[in-house]
């Protein structure tokens, strides 16, 4: 495996939104460059408090000759991504990375239908700036969902990397009124299974939902999941999820080394 | 920096705790195994094991709760596909094997003790978080002792048992798995914790209660090493939050002739090397060539 | 916030460990101590007791470690020097007692029975400091029984058992307790730990041992709380690293009918306030009218 | 007690020598004028790591009609400290005091003399000042010890204050060669018991060797102790020293709360 520990440096960490936050962290250039989905382990304060380290997604990745930029892109819900807001240019922060499994970014097909769902926007940014890249003639569409206007985060982004943006709000303060997908549900006929490529994150309700619209139909998708982390290597088992196994029969699976992106129909939902 | 724990043999007494290294090859990116001194792979039971339902782990101050469940591949997917990579590295193998009955612990040792590769096993009396049996075992002498009795009938190995904290009187269970044939007794595993979630009001984990690891704990740990080996005549292994070289030297000072290092893994993946290189530097500081030379120097 | 455990009334949830708050008066200036839910003051013993040999205290990982040794002016200048002072409060004044005899309980509870403004006594069957006696009394369902005994038979006071959580089964000394009469049941007392100085290769503590207190315990003791919930009828208080009205909730909504504030105080004297407003704020955000809706809605 | 919790701001955090640095803390107006030899119990980070607030001696202390200024005077020994000297320009602090009893500055004979070792200057300091302009006739005379030259801290304010300075390092580095309660026992002769005050801090060690010297005489001593401390307002009884009571037997003190000033004849040494 070829992720390991590294000394960071914060080079910028701005608020872009009420609660969130851009992150961009220099390592040395031997950090390997990462696929889109994967993500790492951040340690925020070298004491024991918090204790463990957090994981986030790759936002973006750059490097040149002297050193690699990490960007994350993250929402203060706690402790930890609350010392991370706080954190000032120059301090160091420890990054073990890259960690897990990216999406699939091989057997693409003509189509590529993004579904994001708030912060969930951040891992496929940097999958849609991918497949711009290895994929210029497959036509994209990206559906976002944010909770409300003041809760819309890293879409200029995406506006820049793809025409086709449908965005809608739970309270409709911007785009349309609804979950996002709903509004991908609206759409779903405009797609054939067999070219359509269908990539999702965000949280676990709205994946879950997904799953209750895909699984009706021959669509899969591939989702990127979360679960808390300790190790992010898979040595703990603590992020286990349900997964339907190849022989059908259910297994614990563990986030950090065998996801995080899964295909939407093994995920057994509670 | 060599230790010997009776016929046991290690390059350095810096070991890893089992559940917290998982086979190994998962941080052998991140640590060079020939570097450690042991090994102790994740519990291993006759049958694969599913585990408990998620969510497994919660945070705590200075620590964390884990209810894994010992969710593993079962012994003989063990030395099929696992100890095969072990194998190649100059390190000591330990498995840490786990049953609910007394019969499952034999099978279990059986069949380790007739793989190659492996050089001890520890017995995990004291797993808190599985519901049937686990803590049990652990908590009576009397039970303690059968299993190691029925682990020692089926091995050539030297049979490490590990204790649990959960209990009143600890010396009194090393006595009694002393002499039932213990080789060397590890302590400690996890205390049995739990916390609540306020937006739901349910557990953090699923299964309820969990184990409590993590620097938090180190207190407790050092104190019952100490409580053990006033009482015991066998080779100590302390365990329990260690994650700074100070911290394995505590244990060591007390008379632990190894350390095991678990949590602190998970939050710097080089902790072993990191301990092992302070140790070396205290001792280089103090000018104490021989490790053994500081191992139960206690004064009080 | 007012809440009641069988005959006593607390004018809200929240009182102050023994040994953490002196006599109420060295934080008199910090906290206006009517606005406790009651103050509960440092071990009283039937002489004046000198405590251990200093060192006395050490800092562990989210928490700390201390054996003062019960170091108090014994019960008759509480009554003399100290009450007067609580007695000027509208708050309930809580005597925490101790003896290394059964003797000593009795004649302690005694004199605490006769004096004006004592609401009710906390019988420490758990100081794990003191080397004679202490732990051995809250270890052993038996004794635990026979010292509830001993002091019911004394008073006419609301009884207190303050449970000690160095024991395999928390449960069955809680049930052996409330069978012998307690009113209420208080835990966890501190788990006993050390910690070794690699300067002088000593211990930290003159003592050698001494109790782990603090957020590090905070998981222990929230599982013994709903341990004990389940299995004894007699209202139950929960105590052990409480440091914000989170904390504090996590033992209310598992059922515990109070909490006490130890540790806490000494980072943050304004702990207990604090504590009570982050409940007030709690209910408010909940639209919970009552805090007593919220005890004891735990979900699992 | 009129001691309590102040956020206090850091306006400055300066190192004055290799590993001593020096604090200056802005409080509210409301802060209790502190008596030379009193402390602050500060608190370092909000998070339980390290979990305990650290006893500092107030040096020197000032207010204006919009704050006071709390100045501290230390030495990184350890985590604590070591995080007190990474602070940097308005961060806040969590600051209780005044605490403790100060030296007794009241009676005071008409020779004062003072022995500081190492960083016991700091409390001394303050107390220089106060009698300076309390006691402007009494003459004084100031002992100053550290390890060698360049542990050298606080002299160049003692100098302002005090003409009469003598200097020794235990490596003759600087000054005399020579621990200071040597140094001061060679000048004994000048002194007569009942027109001097002496006032002492500094390591155990040091003081102990100083009540050798003095219970051999008449003279008597206010001396500021050390210990670990948790609560510093006097309800653990966790900083307790062994001290000679009214009656002559062993009784245990709270530095924090009957202290940190004693008379070194009532201290009981191992
Ligand atoms: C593979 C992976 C990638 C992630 N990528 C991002 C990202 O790019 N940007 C981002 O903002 N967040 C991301 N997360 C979520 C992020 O890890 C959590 O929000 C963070 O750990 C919360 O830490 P905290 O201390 O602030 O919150 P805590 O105080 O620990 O908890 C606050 C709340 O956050 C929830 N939470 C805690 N840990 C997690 C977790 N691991 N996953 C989901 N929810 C959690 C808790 O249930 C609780 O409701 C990712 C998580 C995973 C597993
Ligand atoms: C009333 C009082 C006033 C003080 N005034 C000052 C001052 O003005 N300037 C200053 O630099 N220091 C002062 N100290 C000492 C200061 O409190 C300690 O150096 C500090 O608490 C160490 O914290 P740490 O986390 O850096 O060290 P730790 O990591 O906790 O310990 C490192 C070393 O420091 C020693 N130590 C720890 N706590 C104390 C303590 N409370 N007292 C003495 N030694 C300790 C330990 O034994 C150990 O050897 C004072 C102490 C007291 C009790
Ligand atoms: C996630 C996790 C899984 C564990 N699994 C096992 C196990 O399978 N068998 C065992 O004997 N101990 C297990 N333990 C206990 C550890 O080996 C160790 O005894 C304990 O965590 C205390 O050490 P630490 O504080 O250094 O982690 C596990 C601990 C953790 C945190
Ligand atoms: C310094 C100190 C002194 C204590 N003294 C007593 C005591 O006299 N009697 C008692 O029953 N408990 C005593 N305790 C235990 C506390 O009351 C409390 O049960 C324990 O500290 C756990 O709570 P906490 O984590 O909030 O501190 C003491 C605790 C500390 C830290
Ligand atoms: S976080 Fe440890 S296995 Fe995934
Ligand atoms: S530090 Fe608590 S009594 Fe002195």
């Amino acid at each position: 495996m070829a992720a390991n520990i590294y000394i960071g440096e914060i080079s910028e960490n701005e608020a872009v939104q009420d609660n969130c936050f851009l992150m961009k962290i220099k390592v040395a250039p031997s950090f390997q460059n990462p696929l889109p989905g994967q993500f790492v382990m951040i340690r925020i304060a070298g004491l024991n408090d918090p204790f463990l380290s957090r994981p986030i997604s790759i936002y973006s990745f750059s490097r040149n000759e002297n050193y690699c930029v990490i960007e994350l892109l993250y929402q203060v819900v706690g402790k930890g991504t609350r010392i991370m807001a706080g954190l000032i240019e120059d301090s160091q922060v420890e990054i073990n990375g890259p960690l897990g499994n990216g999406f699939d970014t091989l057997s693409v097909k003509e189509n590529i239908v993004m579904i994001a769902g708030g912060i969930g926007i951040a891992p496929l940014s940097m999958l849609t700036e991918n497949l711009r890249r290895t994929h210029p003639l497959s036509n994209m569409m990206i559906y976002n969902g944010f909770q409300n206007a003041s809760a819309v985060v890293g879409l200029d982004n995406m506006r820049r990397l793809c025409r086709n943006i449908s965005v809608c709000t739970d309270d409709g303060t911007m785009g349309e009124k609804g979950f996002v997908t709903q509004i991908f549900q609206k759409d779903i006929k405009q797609y054939v299974p067999e070219n359509t490529s269908i990539y999702a994150c965000g949280p676990g309700a709205m994946l879950k939902s997904l799953a209750k619209i895909l699984n009706k139909s021959k669509f899969s998708a591939q989702v990127s999941l979360e679960e808390r982390m300790a190790c992010g290597v898979g040595a703990c088992m603590g992020c286990a999820v349900a997964i339907r196994d190849k022989d059908c029969t259910l297994a614990f699976k563990r986030v950090c080394a065998d996801g995080p992106v899964f295909n939407l129909r093994d995920i057994i939902w509670e | 920096m060599a230790v010997k724990l009776g016929r046991l043999k290690l390059n350095n007494p810096v070991m890893t705790a089992s559940g917290t290294f998982g086979y190994g090859e998962e941080y052998a990116g991140y640590v060079d195994l020939n570097r450690l001194g042991a090994v102790v792979v994740k519990g291993l039971s006759l049958k694969p094991r599913l585990g408990n339902p998620p969510p497994r782990i919660m945070e705590t101050t200075g620590g964390m709760l884990n209810s894994i469940g010992l969710q593993n591949i079962g012994v003989e997917a063990f030395i099929e596909e696992k100890l095969p990579f072990l194998r190649k590295y100059d390190t000591a193998v330990i498995a840490n094997i786990y049953g609910e009955t007394y019969d499952e612990f034999k099978k279990v040792a059986k069949k380790l003790s007739l793989a190659k590769g492996v050089h001890a096993l520890e017995v995990n009396i004291s797993c808190p978080n599985v519901k049937k049996g686990g803590a049990s075992f652990g908590t009576d002498p009397k039970i303690a002792a059968r299993v190691t009795r029925t682990v020692k009938d089926e091995t050539g190995l030297p049979v490490i048992v590990k204790l649990t904290p959960n209990v009143t009187d600890i010396a009194q269970i090393a006595e009694s798995v002393e002499k039932a044939g213990a080789d060397i007794i590890s302590l400690i595993n996890t205390l049995t914790g739990m916390s609540v979630d306020l937006n739901t009001r349910c557990p953090h984990l699923k299964n309820i209660t969990g184990g409590l690891s993590g620097p938090a704990i180190k207190p407790v740990a050092l104190r019952m090493v100490w409580q053990v080996i006033q009482r015991v005549s066998v080779p100590v292994i302390g365990i329990g939050g260690i994650m700074t070289a100070e911290d394995a030297l505590e244990f060591l000072v007390l008379g632990a002739k190894a350390v095991e290092i678990g949590t602190a893994n998970f939050v710097n993946p080089h902790a072993t090397l990191d301990v092992i290189e302070g140790i070396k530097n205290y001792l280089a500081d103090h000018k104490i060539k021989d490790i053994n030379d500081i191992i139960g120097t206690f004064r009080n």
